[in-house]
Formats: structure tokens, C-alpha cells, sequence
């Protein structure tokens, strides 16, 4: 059993509306110093194989397939141990 | 003429875009059953609005993944028309049918208004009863009509005339983002685009919701109307199916 | 209250480790009264079992059981000759002609909205829906009357935030239009929110189901999402303390997945058509309990369930649990043993889950099993048919009387400038940044959305339409509650008058305080008996509707029940939709004639409320009569297509009726009226119509015929709403008034 | 200058139909051994501040008044260092 998280965020180069609306919401509600604020999506993803070379050949092809739109988001793996860390 | 309209589990507007095509223009219509591994013999199919899948994820991803889509394709490799409205133009890009991607509105919230159309070409059998400059009020409503890519390939689509339709202010000038007149944001006020080959288009807003004059609006009809009336038949020699890796071009 | 019938006492299902000892306190704790446990106990011939103690307490919950509300809700006429079934179904049915039906309901849901408002107000869609489709009915236009506190409380903007996507959401996903609605600000609510969902459904004669099971052998299906333990009434708390370890945790907020309900939606249907299914019952509150038992109930059959069966979402749910838990999207489907494959296999096409999870049974009796062993055994009608009803004592307030002394009527000021204030407040300014984010279209039937008097909607294949209004003003129903409950249903019949339309029936949403209270009960009964004298009046029955108690929340100053607050719901048949009014100007040069006569009444008036904090007096006269006439003139005009503007006053009188009619089309008018008052004051039974010029003098000798005072008080044009009040003119552009109109609510929120 | 991550997950016991839908269509798409899939929402937020101990409360106190609905929804706040890992 793998548990890994796939985080999918808008291209650098694409302007993120929801992330500009969230931090502007942030310093409306006082907080100081947030310089920039990205939004996107967080996928935990649990599969049966114990590979982790093959958990995450797997995942990609997910991201690339279905769980991120690469004309405008970029995607990232992560492969976390037993206790989610 | 056959028409064929796509049903996706949370299609919701496939009733409308049916009764507007069978009902009000009289042309032979049927649903495309989302499982289906062939279009039936349609002339023109039409991916209609909704939330396919919920929208779960991106709209129109999971939708993109459906066996229709795959028959969708080659129809579309044969020259057969294919008409992508909201959901269904979602459904396009995330084929990979149609260039660019959808993002949340600008203002990150639902939308439903009219909005005013400039229509950029009448070459194509979609446009076929509508004039270039010509403007059209037509209703939206979608959360994700913010259209984007990257600056290079939307200056290509330009290049190409692949814009068909841009919202517009009622006198048809051009605006770019305006919370009434773009307000959804779209990249250089798109509202439509087609592929290269003219054969399939997408656009946001609903020409089946102003078919009729009794609904105060039928702008939409010479749009679908049109469509019917240019029809060519397609010649369709036998079909490869496609490889995995094309499901998500 | 009836007598326990003394049924022959079966033997006590097993006490569990697991489970808690049922006493006395442990029932109070789930609700149940010491004399309600006694009766449970004489049902039963002996001590409920745990699962028996939760079904029962689910069941006799004021929300199930409307043991508060019972004895008034008779007062309702329910009969009419369109009338197909009233209330008690899942929904109200009226023939609507050409082989057609109307299926209606409105429900609240109010306290979850109030605790998590996106998915509070999202569920409230889903489950009016769901009531609407259990019955055969494809679901085509929706409304939502909604009661935010001030702005400024609070929460309350993300209450309000929240609130209005979670109707969006769930209604544009699910493909119906949000076609109108109501938005009201009130003090009252600022610890304890109204969100009021109605729905409207179309079906031919023949296709309309009930959920009257019959038929022993026959088998119980579940269909639809998997059960978890949302919304267990703190349940999971009780149980919990039980098992060593878990913390125990508020039970989890019910989910909306609309795009769930959509294919269920299209699965009932299609499954409906085999001919295969003898009921069908969606799971709301109470879930697999009120669903099950009402099914059976009103069948007089008995039922076996096996819950091992039910699908769960996560494992280790107890049958209690199952049998309380308020997951959402889920239907309980009685088919016809030997055909059930029918049924599954259209919900297996539409990808949906579908289970066999019990039987029918002849004996009159619930037997609850899981894994072979029982967990209840009860009898079925004492439980819904012997469920208690109260007579709450009721009293009036001890200051009523002074609560009706006429009010010193302040100097109205400069009248335009007086109407622009009114504008500027979010009670007033135009409401579009709601609609804006509901679907109002999709179904291609809406003829005219929100924004004006009443939505239409065509009914395709005939030439005709329905329309659809919700009405209520807690101020007059604080002040008065039998005149506000009278003002709401005539301001309804108005409102439909207003395109055409008549009446064919309502469904109301009886929201309250805490009946307990005998000032609250005394309201309750007062509203009741003022919409029932207005529904008989007028024709119009109820068909279904919802009650809403313990609306109330703790302040500075102790416990604060929410103002009386019965919000109606009247749909209209427009038989031969032809050209409708608009309800703003249309034409320069148009005559503007005012149907009815002021009477210069300012109790509880929306002038003395915003601009001067002044709650006082009685509210409005109500003269049935008088409505029902202004009803059929309207009706008439609009038949012979001689208006092309009519909009009905309400709150804010004639000044906020002239300019709302400006706005819209921008079209600036000049009237002429005897008093800066007369444009405040709120007397009922009043229209302002617009026509082209050649038809004022036929529409005055028709409003003669009908004995409604008609008087021509000015003309359409210009960019300026005018007001010649006496020898003095008073007028501002149009275009500020609506700019100030369109923003007042988006400013209030801080947008 | 601090970048951190917040990661906010429905809670484990309230139903999650966006991981559901994905969980199925990635059975669909032919990836054998797909256990769950939860869908959550993840900020990439960039901080004035230099103090690690300073931008976790703040953080903390970002998630419980606007980036997280605490009452359907679980939140974590991770520090990453400078290269964003
Ligand atoms: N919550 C809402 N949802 C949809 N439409 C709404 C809502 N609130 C107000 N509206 C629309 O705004 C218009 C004005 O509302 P209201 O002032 O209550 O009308 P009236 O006073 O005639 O009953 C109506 O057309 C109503 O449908
Ligand atoms: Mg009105």
C-alpha cells in the first residue's frame, strides 16, 4: 500500500484568479506580509503497489492523462510514507 | 441532415439543444448514449451543455474520457461537423479537439446573462446564415468560460482565424475584460473558436436558449439553422480507432 | 391524543454491550417527553430497544411528526377541482389542463444552512427536488425565499455567501432553472437564517407514483448514493461514550453531490416507465426510518429489513445509525417481486448503486434485522398513526395594543430623495447579484425570470404557461399575524395577476419560534387562520407545504424566537400565453393608470422601518374582495393585450413601485399623486399598468365594471422620474436612481 | 521571505463526491489498484516574515478563519524551504 499526494497548481506564466482573489481576501482580513498566493488542487491518492518506482510512473501518467490540464497547470508527485508525512 | 446529441451522465442541456433541433427546425434527431462506440451515422453531433460528471475536477475532463468521445474523433477526422456548447466546448478542449483551456471566471462565480456576440467569420457551415461583424445577444451560464493559453498559441489561433466568436459590446466594439460585457475574462474576448479544418466549433454561450421568439430571443436560431442548412455530407471511409495516448491530446 | 392500541408484546430485541440502556432520561435525551416514552412503552408492551428508541424519537420529532402544528395545519382548505392530491404526499399535485400536472412543494432548511451554509442551503435544493421526482415528476423551475440578519451581523456575509452558492450550485449543476425567489434583512434573523426551497415539477396524468407500499413479498430497493454517518442526530455522541476510546464528535454535515441526484433523477424516471415499481420514497430527514415506515404506513403493510444490505460508505455503521443517518442523494424503490431486474438494470446503466435491502410484509410490524438478529420489532401504524399531537396554549403578547397604536408619522421630506434611500438599502436594491449566479434559463421554458413580479414559464407542447411567486412580510406577520398571514397570500394572487396568471395552488413554509411559547403558538395559530380565510377568499388551495419550529437563538436578551414567518408559494395557470406586460415601462408616451385606492396606511410600512426604526401599528388592511377583483381585472386587461406594463404594489408603496418600473428599460416617467405620503403608504389591493394611450379609457371602463378605483396619474418618458405632488414637482435622472438601485446590495456586501 | 503550503482535505468521515467521481474514472482510464481518492484544495503562500515559529501561527490562523471550512474540511500547514521542497 502507497499513500502519495499529487498537487497541481496554474502555469507560473498564467495569472490565477482565485489565488489573487484569496490573497487580496488574506490582507483585507489584516494579515500582513503575504507576498504572493498560488491556489490549486491536492489529490491523495492511495494505491495497492508497495513499488514506489512504479507508485509514481503511475501517478505521473495520471496527472498527464487526467488529474492536470498541462496546457495551462503543472503537476507535482509526491510519494509519502506510512504515516502521511 | 442527422443530428446526434451526446448525453453524458450530468448532461443538462441535452433536452434543450434536442428540442431546438427536432422541435423548432424539424430535423431528424437522437441521443448519442455516452457508452456508445459509434455516432450512429449522425451528420452533426453536438456536445451539449451541463455538468458532465459533476464538473468533478475540470469541467469537461472527465466527460473527454468517455467512448463516445473516441467515435466523436474520428467523425471529426472524417469532416463530419461536431458543436461543442459551454459543457460540450469544454468537453473540445479537453479532447483536445479544440485548442487552449477553460479557467474559472474571472470573478470566480457562476454566471447566467446575456451576453453580445461579434461574429469573426460566416465561412463556415456553423456560420453559414450569420454576417462577419454581425452582432448576436445570446444567453451564458457557466462558472468556467475564462478561456486561456499561452500568448504564442493564441496569437496561431488569431493568425488562423480559428476565433469565430468574441463577446462584444452591443454596438460589436471589442472589450476585453468587462463585468458585464466579457465577464468571464476570456483571453482576447473569446467566446468560440473552430480547428483549422472548420469542422468543429465551441462556444460558451447557448444558441438553443434563444431559439425561440416566444423565450423573448431567438438570435441563437440562425446559428443552429445555418448549420443544418450547409451541410454537406461527409464521406466516411472505415475508421482506425484511436490509441490511448490521443484520449488526451 | 389517542389511546395506545394494547398489541400482543413481542419479545424485547437483545440488549447489545454496544448499545445504551433505554430509560426514561436516555429517551428525554433523544427528545421523546415522559408521557411520549409512556405511550412508546404501551405500544410496545414493554421497554424500547435502542434502535426502537431511535426510530420512534425520529419519527415523533416535531419535524416528521408536526405534533405542534397538526391541529392548525386542518384549518387549510386542501380541496379544488384541479386538485389531484394534497398534502401528505411527498408533494401536492394540480391538473393544469391538456393532460398535464403540477407537482409542488416548498421545504426549510433552515438550522443546517445556519451551521454550515453552503451545504445547508445545497441539501434544502436537493431534498425539495427529490420530493419532486420521487413522484414521477421531471423537476422544471425552482425558487428560494431567503431571511439573512443585517448584513453587519456576524456571519452573516458568509452565511449570505455561502447561502446563495450552495443554491446555485446544486440547482445549475442539476440542470433546473432558480427562477425567482424572495431576499429579506432582518434583525430577527441574525442568529438563526430562513432558507425556504421550492420546486416545481410537470408530469402527464398517468405518471404520477405515491409512496403507498403494498403488496407482501414485494422487494424494498435502495438506490442511489452509499450511507454514511452524516447528520445523525448527535446520535453518534450517544452511542459513541459507549465504545471506549473515539472521541465523540458533532455528526457530520450532509453533502450535496448534485451531479448524483441528476442521474438518480433520470434513473427514477426511466425506471418509473417499466411499470415495474409499485412506490417509490426519497430519503430526506430521518432518512431509511421516515422513508420506510411512512412508505408502509400509508400502505398498512408491514416490512422486513436486512441491514446488512444497506451499501455504506464506511464500515461499522450500527443499524441505528443506518436507520437515522440523513445521507443524501438515496431513494427507497418497493418493486414487483419477479421484476426487480428491471429496475436495477436502469440504474446500473445510469452507474448507480441499487440494492435489494428488505421485503414487504403482511403483519403490520417493522422488523429490523441485521446479520439474522433482530434490532427492532414494532408495530407500524400506532408509530405514525398514534404519533402525539399537541394543543399548545397560545396567548397573544401582553402589548399588542400598543403594538397597534397608529404611529406618529414623521415628515416624509424630500420625497425623491426619501425614495433614494430606500433604493440604497440592500431590502430594496435590485437582487441581481443573486440571480445572476443561478441558471435561470437551462430548460428552455423561461419566459420571464427573476426580477420582475412573478417568473413564467412555458409548459411545452401546450399553449400554455405557469407562473410562480413567493410572498411574505414578517413585519405585518410580527405585528399582526392573522393580517400578515392574509397579506402574504393576496400579495401572491397579485403577483400572478400581474402576468396573467390564476391561482392553482399554494405550498407554504410555516417558519417560527418556539411553540412552546404560547405568544409563538398564538402566532402560528393566527397565520394559519389568516392564510386559510385568504385561500378560501380566493380560491386557492394549499397542496403541500412545510413547518419550520424552535426558530429562535440566545441573545443579550435571553431567548429570541425569529419573527412569524409563513412564506408562500403560489403557482399560476396562464391557459393561453400569449404577450406579456413587462413589469417596467416599455414605451415612452404610455399612460400610467393606478389600479385601487390609498388608503394612507404606514403600520409597519418599509419607510418607518429603514429610515425611521419604526415597527408600529397595524399593518395593512386586507380586503379579500377587493383582491380578488383587482385579480380578475388584471387578468382580463392582459387577456385582451391591452397592457404593456404591470407591476403590483407592495412593500414601499408607490414611489419604490414607479421606480422599479423605470428601471429595467430605463424609460423615466412623470406621476402625479395627491401627497408626498401617498407615495410611502402600503395599502393593499393595488396595481400600477402601463398602456398605449388608445387603451386607457377601455381599461378604465373595465376597471369600472369590476368596481376597482382606476385613475390615470401620468405618462411614460423622459429621462427623469417625476413626482408632482400639489403644485411642486420632485424628480432625479433614472439612471442615477438605478445605478444606486444596482449597487445597493453588492456595497452592502462589501463587493 | 518564508514559502509555505496548505493543504486542505475534507474531513475523513464526510463524503467527498469529487474524489469519488475521480477514483472512478481513473478505474475507467485502466489504472489497476486505485484504493481512494480524496480531492482537496492546496496554496502555495509566500510570507514576509522570517520567523518559521511567526508564519505557522499565522498560517494556522489563515486556514481557520478563510482557507479552510473547519466544520466540513481538515487543513495542514507545511514550512518548505527555499527550493520549495
Ligand atoms: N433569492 C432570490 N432568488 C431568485 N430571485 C430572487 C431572489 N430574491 C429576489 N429575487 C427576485 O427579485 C425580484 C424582486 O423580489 P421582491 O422584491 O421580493 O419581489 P416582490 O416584492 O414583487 O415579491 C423578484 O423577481 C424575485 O424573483
Ligand atoms: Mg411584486
Amino acid at each position: 500500500m502507497i499513500q502519495a499526494r499529487v498537487t497541481v497548481y496554474p502555469r507560473r506564466e498564467i495569472l490565477d484568479p482565485q489565488g489573487k482573489a484569496i490573497g487580496e481576501a488574506l490582507s483585507r482580513l489584516g494579515f500582513q506580509g503575504v507576498v504572493s498566493v498560488r491556489a490549486g488542487k491536492s489529490f491523495e491518492i492511495e494505491l495497492k503497489t508497495a513499488e514506489v518506482g512504479v507508485a509514481r510512473r503511475q501517478l505521473e501518467d495520471m496527472c498527464e492523462r487526467l488529474l492536470a490540464n498541462t496546457v495551462v497547470e503543472d503537476y507535482e508527485v509526491e510519494i509519502l510514507d506510512e504515516d502521511g508525512r | 441532415m442527422k443530428v446526434g446529441v451526446v448525453v453524458f451522465p450530468g448532461s443538462n442541456c441535452d433536452h434543450d439543444v434536442y428540442h431546438a433541433f427536432s422541435h423548432v427546425l424539424n430535423s431528424e434527431t437522437v441521443f448519442l448514449w455516452h457508452g456508445d462506440e459509434t455516432v450512429q451515422g449522425c451528420d452533426l453531433v453536438v456536445l451539449p451543455g451541463g455538468f458532465a460528471y459533476g464538473d468533478y475536477l475540470r469541467a469537461g475532463a472527465l466527460a473527454a474520457l468517455s467512448p463516445v468521445m473516441a467515435a466523436v474523433r474520428r467523425h471529426a477526422r472524417d469532416g463530419g461537423l461536431v458543436l461543442g456548447i459551454c459543457n460540450g466546448f469544454q468537453v473540445l478542449l479537453e479532447t483536445g479537439l479544440l485548442p487552449g483551456a477553460m479557467r474559472r471566471n474571472q470573478g470566480l462565480r457562476f454566471l447566467c446573462q446575456d451576453v453580445y456576440l461579434r461574429v469573426e467569420r460566416n465561412d463556415l457551415p456553423f456560420t453559414s446564415r450569420l454576417q462577419v461583424g454581425q452582432v448576436l445577444r445570446l444567453p451564458i451560464a457557466h462558472a468556467e468560460g475564462n478561456y486561456e493559453d499561452a500568448p504564442e498559441r493564441l496569437d496561431a489561433l488569431e493568425d488562423n482565424a480559428q476565433v469565430v466568436f468574441r463577446y462584444c459590446a452591443p454596438d460589436g466594439s471589442i472589450c476585453a475584460f468587462d463585468a458585464e460585457l466579457n465577464p468571464n475574462g476570456a483571453a482576447r474576448a473569446i467566446a468560440g473558436i473552430t480547428n483549422p479544418r472548420g469542422n468543429v466549433l465551441g462556444l460558451m454561450p447557448h444558441p438553443e436558449r434563444a431559439a425561440e421568439a416566444i423565450l423573448g430571443n431567438a438570435d441563437g436560431l440562425a446559428l443552429l439553422a445555418g448549420t443544418i442548412a450547409s451541410f454537406a455530407p461527409s464521406a466516411s471511409p472505415p475508421a482506425a480507432s484511436p490509441k490511448a495516448e490521443e484520449v488526451r491530446a | 391524543m389517542s389511546e395506545p392500541q394494547a398489541s400482543s408484546p413481542r419479545p424485547a430485541p437483545p440488549a447489545r454491550a454496544n448499545e445504551p440502556t433505554v430509560t426514561a432520561a436516555l429517551a428525554a435525551e433523544r427528545g421523546l417527553s415522559a408521557e411520549e416514552f409512556e405511550l412508546l412503552r404501551g405500544i410496545l408492551g414493554r421497554d424500547p430497544s435502542w434502535t426502537e428508541l431511535g426510530v420512534t424519537s425520529a419519527l415523533w420529532s416535531e419535524h416528521c411528526s408536526y405534533k405542534s402544528s397538526k391541529v392548525y395545519l386542518r384549518e387549510f382548505p386542501t380541496s379544488g377541482p384541479r386538485v389531484l392530491q394534497g398534502p401528505g404526499e411527498n408533494a401536492g399535485v394540480v391538473d393544469v389542463g391538456h393532460g398535464w400536472v403540477a407537482v409542488f412543494k416548498m421545504e426549510s432548511h433552515n438550522h443546517p444552512s445556519y451551521i454550515e451554509p453552503y451545504q445547508g442551503a445545497a441539501t434544502g435544493v436537493g431534498g425539495i427536488l427529490r420530493d419532486i421526482f420521487t413522484m414521477g415528476a421531471r423537476p422544471i423551475a425552482c425558487l428560494d425565499a431567503l431571511r439573512f440578519g443585517e448584513i453587519d451581523a456576524p456571519r452573516m456575509r458568509h452565511l449570505i455567501d455561502g447561502v446563495v452558492r450552495g443554491v446555485g450550485d446544486y440547482g445549475n449543476c442539476f440542470g433546473v432553472p432558480t427562477v425567482g425567489g424572495e431576499t429579506a434583512f432582518h434583525r430577527c434573523y441574525n442568529g438563526n437564517i430562513l432558507v425556504n426551497a421550492f420546486a416545481l415539477g410537470v408530469a402527464r396524468h398517468d405518471e404520477i407514483f405515491t409512496a403507498r407500499a403494498s403488496g407482501a413479498g414485494n422487494p424494498i430497493l435502495y438506490a442511489g448514493s452509499r450511507t454514511g454517518r452524516d447528520g445523525i442526530h448527535g446520535a453518534t455522541m450517544a452511542s459513541e461514550s459507549f465504545d471506549a476510546g473515539s472521541e465523540s464528535k458533532r455528526p457530520p454535515v450532509q453533502v450535496g453531490d448534485p451531479f448524483t441526484a441528476k442521474i438518480l433523477l433520470e434513473a427514477c424516471l426511466a425506471a418509473m416507465k417499466t411499470g415495474a415499481i409499485v412506490a417509490i420514497q426519497d430519503m430526506g430527514a430521518a432518512g431509511l426510518t421516515s422513508s420506510t415506515f411512512e412508505m408502509a404506513g400509508r400502505g398498512g403493510t408491514g416490512m422486513r429489513l436486512d441491514l446488512e444490505k444497506v451499501p455504506l460508505r464506511e464500515p461499522g455503521l450500527s443499524p441505528y445509525e443506518m436507520m437515522l443517518s440523513e445521507s443524501q442523494e438515496r431513494m427507497v424503490v418497493l418493486a414487483r417481486r419477479g421484476r426487480e431486474e428491471e429496475v436495477e438494470r436502469v440504474f446500473r446503466r445510469w452507474g448507480l448503486e441499487i440494492a435489494e435491502i428488505g421485503e414487504i410484509t403482511e403483519d403490520g410490524r417493522a422488523l429490523l434485522c441485521f446479520a439474522g438478529e433482530t434490532y427492532a420489532d414494532i408495530p407500524i401504524e400506532p408509530l405514525t398513526e398514534q404519533a402525539p399531537v399537541y394543543r399548545r396554549p397560545t396567548a397573544p403578547p401582553a402589548d399588542l395594543a400598543a403594538r397597534w397604536e397608529a404611529p406618529t408619522l414623521p415628515d416624509v421630506g424630500h420625497p425623491i430623495e426619501t425614495l433614494q434611500r430606500l433604493l440604497d438599502t440592500p431590502d430594496f436594491g435590485s437582487k441581481r447579484w443573486i440571480w445572476r449566479q443561478y441558471d435561470h434559463t437551462v430548460r428552455t421554458n423561461t419566459v420571464r425570470g427573476p426580477g420582475g413580479d412573478a417568473a413564467v414559464v412555458r409548459l411545452k407542447g401546450t399553449p400554455s404557461a405557469l407562473a410562480l411567486t413567493a410572498d411574505v412580510n414578517p413585519v405585518y406577520c410580527q405585528l399582526d399575524p392573522e393580517r400578515g398571514g392574509m397579506q402574504a397570500v393576496a400579495e401572491a394572487v397579485r403577483n400572478l395577476a400581474c402576468v396573467g396568471a390564476e391561482p392553482v395552488g399554494l405550498t407554504d413554509c410555516l417558519n417560527f419560534g418556539n411553540p412552546q411559547n404560547p405568544e409563538v403558538a398564538w402566532q402560528l395559530q393566527q397565520s394559519v387562520l389568516g392564510l386559510s380565510a385568504a385561500c378560501r377568499a380566493l380560491d386557492v388551495p394549499v397542496i403541500s407545504g412545510n413547518v419550520s419550529l424552535y426558530n429562535e437563538t440566545q441573545t443579550d436578551a435571553g431567548l429570541q424566537s425569529i419573527y412569524p414567518t409563513p412564506a408562500v408559494a403560489m403557482v399560476g395557470l396562464i391557459p393561453l400565453l400569449k404577450t406579456l406586460p413587462e413589469s417596467h415601462f416599455d414605451q415612452a408616451g404610455d399612460r400610467i393608470i393606478l389600479l385601487g385606492r390609498d388608503r394612507e396606511e404606514f403600520g409597519g410600512s418599509a419607510w418607518l422601518r429603514l429610515l425611521h426604526d419604526l415597527e408600529q401599528g397595524r399593518p395593512p388592511q386586507v380586503d379579500l374582495d377587493t383582491e380578488r377583483r383587482l385579480s380578475q381585472l388584471l387578468r382580463e386587461l392582459i387577456g385582451a393585450g391591452l397592457l404593456s406594463t404591470a407591476h403590483d404594489l407592495s412593500e414601499g408603496g408607490l414611489g419604490i413601485a414607479a421606480a422599479e418600473a423605470c428601471f429595467g428599460k430605463g424609460l423615466g416617467a412623470r406621476l402625479e399623486v395627491s401627497s408626498p405620503l401617498e407615495l410611502f403608504s402600503e395599502t393593499q389591493g393595488r396595481a400600477l399598468v402601463a398602456c398605449p394611450p388608445a387603451h386607457s379609457i377601455e381599461i378604465l371602463r373595465a376597471a369600472e365594471r369590476h368596481g376597482v378605483p382606476a385613475a390615470e396619474i401620468g405618462e411614460v418618458g423622459g429621462e427623469n422620474l417625476e413626482f408632482a405632488v400639489g403644485g411642486e414637482n420632485f424628480r432625479a435622472p433614472v439612471a442615477r436612481l438605478e445605478t444606486i438601485w444596482a449597487q445597493a446590495l453588492p456595497k452592502a456586501l462589501g463587493l
